[in-house]
């Protein structure tokens, strides 16, 4: 079970505080109506889901009730960095080159 | 009980007359396979057990042949009993070797028939021995295909240790969080050196050990010994620093320490569970007091982990080696020093190592005879065995004990000469008549907690076993584990890995700078022999031909049939596992994996290392599923949400619908009403005359700021730029997807505040929708959400009686058609109190829904009844809403739409304004090319020929009805009633293409055999002009 | 019209009115308590002052409370603050406030929402601790200190009071939940409660 | 007609003949080549679906040159880690063909392979604890039954009588108001799947190659031509199928695709051995776990999905506490039964909880992924037509509706309202 810290709140707190909000980063496309079927299903919902260095989103849903970002390595199940949203995160790790 | 004591006292041949943690003043009294026995406090069931000569404690899965009990700790294979004299404290698979004895307990073997002694299945075992090798249910009962589930039937009722109760479980479960900064586990030497160390920073410390005192592996060694290991720790005897260690310790308040608890399973990020046996005395002694908390399981989240696990002693691999009599070295010395039981009277010990030489010390100085010591290694040169011979025990070495005689238990013990590889046998063999055999093949680091988190153990050529590998959470480990077996450095170990776990936090205090000082040993062992890395026995036959030689006891695994099967291509140590339930058991292989693994090893010509380990995982040993369930069960399952009203209801008899965690009234019986008849009662009082409907459980979001509306028109597909203060207007929300998501409600309370309202259901999801677009994608926006559905009271009152009504009881809102219009809302006082009145129907009558706080609702509510009478004033459920709405062809979300449903497939184009400068949530989703196909679902009304006939709810529309299964479905029924007022059944569906093709017929063939014809309709059955509600 | 208020407890299903002498815990039930929601974002700086000066009281920070005469002043988020005073004067603070913010933020008045209890005696530690998740060490959970966190099934607001008590604030629909759930776990310690709504 | 000559036949007689001969002349079940440099067909992933998926190409196809690789061991992944059971009662057509095309295989899988996989026709129940999952049960139960697949609607007590150990009494939290039960359904063992498949595969001539991890796609002009392995380096094929359940967000990144998955943690737990309390498999949604009993006596029970992405083959504890509140809310009696084991598995859950069996952007890369936490049963089925579409390379009429460009047109094929758990 993880320990998430809170940017918000600005503890670590238990997993069962918080709920996973899938990828992070993920921009909704300016202008929706002028995307192609394609684009608009990419962003619906095709994912990296990479093995391995991550950044996702997850929701203080018991504590504070924020959105933040999380960068965690879905291998080791490490997490290297909470961060508030529009904040930036990078790796100390070159590995993150696939990163947005 | 009727049976004189002093003749269970006598029976207990195998006590010895002094010595052992036990209190001999306290004799207990239990049953095993109905005949009683006597014990005492401090014993566990398994040392009384032995105590009574008992040597048979079950039999064997596969083979039914006799087991006796091996180890005295939780490593035991064998001694897995059925515990409990009543049905509902039936307790499956109880280790003996841990359980205390508990006075008036009623034990069993979980197999053998008539009785574990005299198993009539044994004849199969020993019959389909040969047969039953691994693979064997693969290879066979295929023919004829249909008799495999009557094969399956005997092999089941074969299977199985114990048995489960069939009652629910009387006792009490709960959880403890903790959050320490230490974690010990295991108060062995290395542990309790570990505390010490760590509680003098001043930081949490928390010790936990399995057993039922601290002391771990000294509680069998460590009191006066006059042979080798005769030591001493700071100049006291081993257990009188253990106690004066436990006394520093439980004085320091920020120290915690538990005894009888496991820590089970080691999590992520430095997270264990850790279950604690409490209280079985009421369970299992049969009294009739009210238990307490039976189990507890304690939840720890720790900034650092001590991992002071110890090890366990590996049991020889050799022919026969399961007869009862077999043991492990020091789980002999245990009985005799710790619970001063004697197993037997004539010993042969076999031992790889100069610790096994201890079981033959103890033995001889409980005056029972050593008949020999069996050392596979050539010419060792060891304080150990110099003493021994020096005592007059005979020391074979260059020697290995080949094989067990005997039926029901140890007779004699075959020996050999073996080579210096171990490897095969060089001379003949002979037999040594005994009744007990003690064995060592080394030790096991218990490296099981470590490996949780999915860090792999790695082989230690100098501890002849795996320990913990590389980890990314804060986890020290020490002694034992480590393979450190020196008392001196166990000591070491425990004070370094103590002080550096709790220095983690200060950088100035890192790498074990906490000044503790080291318990110091003093001890009279001078010279030890290298141990042998020896693991199955070499037998003068191969092992495909000697007699079976046992590898893991529970599961009749043995090493002819590893080798089978690396031979059938099962390479890896994981097929090797499966394919033989290799440390499948209930003590998932702690005595059995590394032997197996050895044999993998030998018999593919690889490395120990090389073959690897398998997988450890939760638990370290198995936790009853009630302790894990915790306190959450029954009525505190999940919580159940009350509306402000809700007694009130109870009261009025109202049978419940689950919503979501809400009870809400479904319908009111009255007297012997049946549900149909109190329905129909409820639907015309309220069409005729007023309803009352407690509508709280509504989700309710203030929503304030000056992007209010802005926002709105983001995630509701309709335009919200024109709704002025004080009216009210319905929305429709969807996904990205364009799908459905929840309807709704809002009212606009001013220019820059609104009040939303949800479903019941969707309600805490609709709002973390809202903050999720707020949040991480318009933060520019300047609104804020608050969930107020607890704040609000909501009473709905429907009909054409409502307006009088509720004029009654208010005097400041003008209630005239003029001032105060459909989809109006208005505030003022209901019974005198504040209150926000909306006019909206979802019953297509003259409504009113009156929203008071939450602890003015049921004075608003008890109000409305107190004048109602004259108006016929009924309580409905959320039953007759249904059917209400369902005649207004309303929707409900989720029960007439599904996920795949968009607003234009309800025929609800006019609540999407495509034209909305800001492209909406779901409006390009409902684009796309599937979802604008013509011959989509849409809802339709549903006219079922029969009006008396309610089609059920979820029957399948086809189009022809005779046509051969698989047939074409066109769609479902979402929504069915029997419509009291209209005096028809009516329904809702979602059709292909429905939306054009009302007036035609479609057909509901039914399980029952049954085929009903519909015809296709407008949804809406009630007054299709909307005159009823704009009165 | 007079009216009374009813408490969020007052239909529990234990209808528990009695005390279990030598309880490990007490549980007072503050019936209805005036609670206001206050949100505004802590950038706006003018407003935040404005606020202040109503309030009488900086707005404390993550996971802080204040106290002043008239009220206690919870944070709950970086944007929200919870605010419980005696009902007579919510009107009064919560219009003052809707003033201050000056059309931004928000002020709801929740006074409804919540069941207001307060848990005390030997055995409060134990409790919280086969209750929550949360670190509710003394060394950790100071007195004053607030913290949105579980509590058996249910979502609460916890603050930290002197003596080791500890406040609860929950949703008064789950308000009958938390208190058969305080009632098995003090299945070992007993427990008294008190209702000190009037 | 049986690939295998008589004397590697498994038979009663056979285990008897062992037995004289002391089981030293058992035979391997498969072989441990060395790959060749080129394959027509390149299966990735020894799961119990892409080793189907290579026993279809050379049975029903004749395909020879067909290798399977293992970045493990065969049968490790899913396969190996789930609660085995089987059922076709889904609600939308195109699942309930692919379903009970896979159905109808496992009715003869053991005498097809001559292994006997264990197949169990105990049937399966899926409990409804509110009124919403009665009409979806009644819907999901009408629509199999015109599908052509049994299923019937129970009610309380009917459920009572086919479990007597559950607690059907009405008090509990959220009480049993029916069921949907199919009788054909139950469970296998799924090691026997993966190994029996694995054993026919390799007697038609299919080279499983075990330890053998595939580390990057050779991708030229847009058309993927081969592998390139860890332990083997390259390894050249005309066309490459990927079945590596939760792996396949890895794979596709390999070849510079994304798909609509996400890989998620499911856990599932086991109790030690007990005598038989439970005839059948017991499923809820609402309450949200599902329990059967292995024919070694232990208690088989699943939880949902860690909500996460996770490719640690575990998952946090809270889900399994939650679990095991359920089973205790509908089994109040197996609450002093202990809890031996747990683990979990790596699901490539899809949008719409269906699968993806598909070509792709790239020319000759085929994908079969996305069955998520609900794949073994459809083992067989799954194998089988994907077999056809690599053979074919183009889908057939059971597997064009789970293409890829679904996720762009929109025409998904959402089985989460109706089937919720979809295991
Ligand atoms: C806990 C749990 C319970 C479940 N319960 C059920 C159930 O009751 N009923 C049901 O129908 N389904 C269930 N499932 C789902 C089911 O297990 C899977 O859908 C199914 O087994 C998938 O089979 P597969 O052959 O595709 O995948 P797998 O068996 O996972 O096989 C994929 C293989 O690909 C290999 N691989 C991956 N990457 C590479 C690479 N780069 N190179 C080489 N090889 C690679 C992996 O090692 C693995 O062996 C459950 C799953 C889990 C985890
Ligand atoms: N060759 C030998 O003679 C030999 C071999 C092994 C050990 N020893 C002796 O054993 C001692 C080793 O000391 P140590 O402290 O490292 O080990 P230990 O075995 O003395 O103590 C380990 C303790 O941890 C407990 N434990 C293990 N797993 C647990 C879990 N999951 N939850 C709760 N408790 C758990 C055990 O019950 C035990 O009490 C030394 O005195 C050493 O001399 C000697
Ligand atoms: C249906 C089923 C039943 C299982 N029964 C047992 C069991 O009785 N004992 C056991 O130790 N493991 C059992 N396992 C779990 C395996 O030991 C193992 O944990 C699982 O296959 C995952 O592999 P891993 O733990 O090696 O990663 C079972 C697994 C499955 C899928
Ligand atoms: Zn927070």
């Amino acid at each position: 079970m993880f320990l998430i810290h809170c940017p918000y709140c600005g503890e670590d707190r238990e997993e069962e505080e918080f709920h996973a909000a899938g990828e992070a980063h993920i921009a909704r496309p300016l202008d929706p109506d002028a995307c192609s079927d394609e684009e608009w299903g990419n962003y619906l919902y095709f994912r990296r889901n990479p093995r391995g260095l991550h950044r996702e989103l997850w929701v203080h849903v018991a504590g504070c009730g924020k959105y933040f970002n999380i960068a965690r390595d879905t291998a080791s199940y490490q997490i290297h960095g909470s961060y508030r949203i529009g904040e930036r995160f990078t790796w100390s790790d070159a590995e993150d080159s696939a990163a947005p | 009980m009727s049976i004189d004591p002093n003749y269970l006292r006598a029976n207990q041949g195998f006590r010895l007359a002094d010595g052992g943690r036990i209190d001999r003043g306290d004799p207990l009294i239990f049953s095993f396979a109905g005949r009683r026995l006597m014990g005492y406090r401090g014993d566990t069931l398994a040392s009384a057990l032995l105590a009574n000569g008992v040597r048979i404690v079950g039999r064997s899965f596969k083979y039914a042949r006799p087991r006796g009990i091996v180890c005295a700790g939780v490593e035991e294979p064998n001694a897995i009993l059925q515990i409990g004299g009543r049905e509902e404290t039936q307790t499956p698979n109880v280790r003996a070797t841990e359980q205390p004895l508990i006075d008036g307990m009623v034990t069993r073997p979980v197999n053998g028939w008539p009785n574990a002694d005299a198993d009539l299945m044994s004849i199969f075992g020993s019959l389909g021995g040969a047969l039953m090798t691994p693979g064997f249910y693969y290879k066979t009962f295929m023919f004829p295909a249909s008799r495999w589930e009557s094969y399956e039937w005997f092999i089941r009722r074969a299977a199985g240790l114990g048995k489960s109760s069939k009652l629910p479980d009387p006792d009490r479960y709960d959880h403890m969080n903790h959050h320490v900064d230490v974690l010990v586990v295991g108060a062995g030497p290395t542990g309790l050196a570990a505390a010490l160390a760590a509680s003098e920073s001043g930081k949490r410390v928390l010790l936990i050990d399995e057993r039922s005192e601290a002391g771990g592996s000294l509680l069998w060694s460590g009191d006066a010994d006059k042979y080798a290991w005769g030591e001493a720790i700071d100049a006291m005897l081993p257990m009188q620093w253990v106690a004066n260690a436990v006394r520093r310790l439980d004085a320091n308040p920020q120290v915690a320490r538990l005894t009888h608890t496991t820590v089970t399973g080691y999590h992520d990020h430095n997270f264990l569970t850790a279950w604690e046996r409490r209280d079985d005395t009421c369970a299992f002694s049969g009294s009739d007091t009210v238990p307490g908390t039976r189990q507890r399981l304690h939840k720890i989240r720790a900034a650092s982990v001590v991992l002071a696990t110890g090890a366990h002693e590996r049991p020889l691999v050799f022919a026969n080696n399961d007869l009862p009599g077999c043991m492990t070295a020091s789980a002999v010395s245990e009985y005799i020093r710790r619970y001063a039981v004697i197993p037997g009277n004539r010993l042969v010990v076999m031992t790889a190592n100069d610790g096994g030489y201890r079981a033959a010390f103890d033995w001889k100085q409980a005056g029972r005879e050593v008949v020999a010591v069996i050392d596979p290694r050539h010419d060792p040169d060891s304080s150990a065995i110099q003493q021994a011979r020096e005592a007059g025990i005979t020391v074979l070495t260059g020697s290995a004990l080949v094989e067990a005689r005997g039926r029901k238990g140890v007779t004699g013990a075959l020996v050999a000469p073996i080579n210096k590889l171990a490897t095969f046998v060089t001379g003949d063999t002979r037999l040594l008549a005994c009744d007990t055999i003690a064995t060592s093949g080394g030790w096991s680091p218990a490296v099981h907690l470590s490996c949780h988190t999915g860090s792999r153990p790695v082989w230690d050529d100098a501890a002849i076993g795996f320990v913990p590998g590389p980890t990314t959470e804060r986890r020290y480990a020490g002694g034992s584990l480590l393979g450190h077996h020196a008392l001196a450095q166990c000591l070491a170990d425990g004070t370094e890995i103590g002080a550096q776990a709790c220095s983690v936090y200060s950088d100035e205090q890192r790498e074990g700078s906490i000044a503790a000082s080291v318990p110091q040993v003093q001890s009279s062992n001078t010279t030890e022999a290298a141990p042998m890395a020896l693991f199955a026995v070499p037998h003068p036959k191969p092992s495909s031909r000697a007699p079976k030689q046992f590898v893991d006891f529970q599961n009749d695994v043995t090493a002819a049939g590893i080798e089978q099967s690396t031979r059938e291509g099962f390479e890896s140590i994981e097929h090797v596992k499966r394919y033989n339930a290799l440390g499948f058991g209930t003590d998932q292989g702690k005595t059995g994996n590394v032997n197996g693994m050895a044999i993998v090893a030998r018999a593919l010509g690889k490395t120990l290392p090389e073959v690897g380990t398998t997988v450890f995982r939760p638990n370290y040993t198995p936790v009853t599923m009630g302790a894990v369930g915790g306190a959450h069960v029954r009525e505190l399952f999940d919580p159940e949400r009350y509306t402000p009203m809700h007694r009130w209801h109870v009261k009025a008899g109202a049978e419940f619908e689950n919503v979501g965690q809400w009870k809400r009234p479904w319908y009111y019986p009255q007297g012997n009403e049946s549900m149909s008849e109190a329905i129909a009662r409820e639907q015309l009082a309220t069409r005729n005359g007023v309803g009352i409907l407690d509508a709280s459980t509504l989700g309710k979001i203030d929503i304030r700021g000056p992007d209010a509306r802005e926002f709105l028109a983001r995630v509701y597909t309709n335009s919200w730029a024109k709704l002025a203060p004080g009216r009210c207007r319905y929305g429709l929300m969807c996904g990205e997807d364009g799908m459905v998501m929840d309807d709704g409600v809002t009212a606009c309370l001013a220019d820059d505040h609104f009040h939303m309202t949800t479903t019941t259901g969707g309600a805490a999801h609709v709002l973390s929708w809202l903050e999720l677009w707020q949040q991480t994608e318009w933060p520019e926006l300047d609104i804020f959400f608050t969930s107020v559905t607890d704040q609000w009271a909501t009473i709905s009152i429907a009909g054409p009686n409502s307006r009088a009504l509720l004029d009654e009881l208010t005097d400041d809102i003008d209630l005239s058609a003029e001032a105060f219009g459909f989809m109006d809302f208005r505030t003022g006082h209901v019974a005198g109190i504040a209150a926000r009145v909306f006019r909206i129907s979802f019953t297509g009558d003259l409504s009113y829904e009156i929203n008071v706080p939450a602890h003015h609702g049921q004075t608003v509510w008890d109000a409305l009844f107190n004048c109602g009478e004259r108006y016929g004033l009924t309580p409905y459920g959320t039953e007759t809403m249904h059917v209400l709405r369902a005649e207004k062809g309303f929707i409900i979300v989720g029960q007439d739409t599904d996920g795949s449903v968009t607003p234009y497939d309800l025929d609800h184009g006019w609540a999407v304004a495509g034209n909305k400068p800001f492209s909406f949530i779901g409006k390009r989703g409902m684009q796309r090319s599937d979802c604008t196909r013509e011959e989509r679902k849409q809802l339709v009304g549903l006219k079922c020929s029969d009006p008396n006939t309610v089609i059920p709810e979820g029957a399948q529309a086809v189009r022809d009805p005779a046509q051969p299964i698989p047939m074409s479905m066109v769609g479902h029924v979402t929504s069915s009633y029997y419509s009291a007022f209209l005096g028809r059944s009516i329904a809702m569906g979602v059709i292909k293409g429905g939306l054009k093709r009302k007036g035609e017929k479609v057909y509901f063939p039914l399980a029952d055999g049954r085929t009903l014809e519909a015809t296709l309709c407008d949804p809406v059955f009630l007054d299709p002009e909307g005159a009823r509600g704009k009165v | 019209m007079t009216t009374t208020a009813r408490p969020p407890l007052a239909h529990n299903a234990l209808g528990r009115t009695a005390s279990a002498e030598n309880a490990g815990l007490t549980i007072t039930d503050h019936g209805v308590t005036g609670l206001l929601v206050l949100r505004v974002k802590p950038e706006r700086v003018e407003l935040v002052k404005a606020v202040e000066t109503v309030l009488g009281v900086a707005l404390p920070g993550a996971l802080q409370s204040a106290t002043v005469d008239l009220a206690v002043v919870r944070w709950m988020s970086p944007d929200a603050w919870l605010i419980s005073l005696e009902m007579t004067e919510r009107e009064r603070i919560e219009a003052a406030l809707v003033q201050a913010l000056d059309g931004h933020g928000a002020v709801v008045d929740v006074s409804g929402g919540y069941a207001h209890i307060e848990l005390s005696g030997p055995s409060v530690l134990e409790v919280l601790k086969t209750s929550t998740a949360y670190d509710v060490h003394p060394d950790n959970f100071v007195p004053g200190k607030v913290v949105g966190t579980t509590f058996a099934k249910a979502t609460v607001l916890l603050r930290a009071l002197g003596g080791g008590s500890c406040e609860v604030l929950v949703r008064r629909s789950l308000a009958d939940y938390v208190l058969l759930w305080l009632d098995k776990a003090t299945t070992d310690v007993g427990m008294r409660y008190v209702n000190n709504s009037e | 007609m049986s690939v295998f000559p008589k004397k590697r036949r498994f038979s009663g007689l056979g285990l008897v003949k062992q037995a004289l001969k002391h089981q030293e002349g058992w035979q391997r079940m498969w072989r441990s080549p060395a790959p060749r440099e080129h394959y027509d067909i390149i299966v990735v992933g020894a799961g119990g679906h892409g080793l189907a998926t290579a026993h279809y190409l050379a049975s029903v196809h004749s395909q020879a040159k067909v290798a399977v690789l293992e970045k493990g061991w065969l049968g490790g992944g899913n396969t190996g880690r789930n609660t085995t059971i089987v059922r076709s009662n889904y609600l939308w057509d195109e699942a309930a063909r692919l379903y009970e095309h896979a159905m109808k295989l496992w009715e003869g899988l053991s005498q097809d392979l001559n292994y006997n996989v264990m197949f169990s026709q105990r049937g399966v129940m899926n409990l409804g604890h509110t009124l919403q999952d009665m009409r979806d049960i009644q819907r999901r139960v009408n629509a199999n039954r015109l599908n052509g697949i049994d299923g019937e609607v129970l009610n309380a007590r009917q459920c009572k009588q086919i479990v007597p150990i559950m607690d059907t009494s009405g008090r509990t939290r959220y009480p049993v108001l029916g069921a949907s039960w199919q009788p054909r359904a139950g469970v296998a063992r799924h090691d026997a799947v993966a190994w029996g498949y694995a054993r026919a595969a390799d007697a038609r001539g299919v080279d499983i190659i075990q330890q053998c991890e595939v580390i990057d796609i050779v991708v030229e002009n847009g058309c993927a031509v081969g592998v390139e392995t860890r332990q083997h380096g390259r390894i050249r094929a005309d066309r490459i199928g990927c079945v590596a359940a939760g792996n396949s967000g890895v794979l596709a990144s390999m070849a510079g695709i994304e798909l609509p998955i996400e890989s998620h943690p499911l856990q599932a737990f086991v109790s030690e051995p007990i005598k038989p309390i439970l005839d059948t498999v017991v499923m809820s949604n609402a309450v949200h776990g599902y329990m059967s009993q292995s024919d070694k006596g232990d208690l088989v029970i699943g939880a949902g999905i860690d909500s996460y992405v996770g490719y640690g083959q575990r998952g946090s504890y809270p889900v399994i506490e939650h679990t095991m509140q359920a089973i205790l809310e509908l089994f109040p009696c197996v609450s002093r039964v202990h809890m031996n084991r747990q683990w979990g598995g790596i699901v490539d859950t899809t949008p719409d909880a269906c699968p993806i069996i598909s070509k792709t952007p790239i020319e000759n890369l085929f994908f079969n992924c996305g069955w998520g936490t609900g794949g073994f049963k459809a083992t067989p089925g799954s194998g089988h037509v994907f077999a056809d579409l690599l053979a074919n390379g183009e889908p057939n009429e059971l597997t064009a509706p789970f293409a890829l460009d679904r996720f762009h047109s929109g025409a998904l094929i959402d089985e989460h309202g109706a089937a919720g758990v979809a295991h």
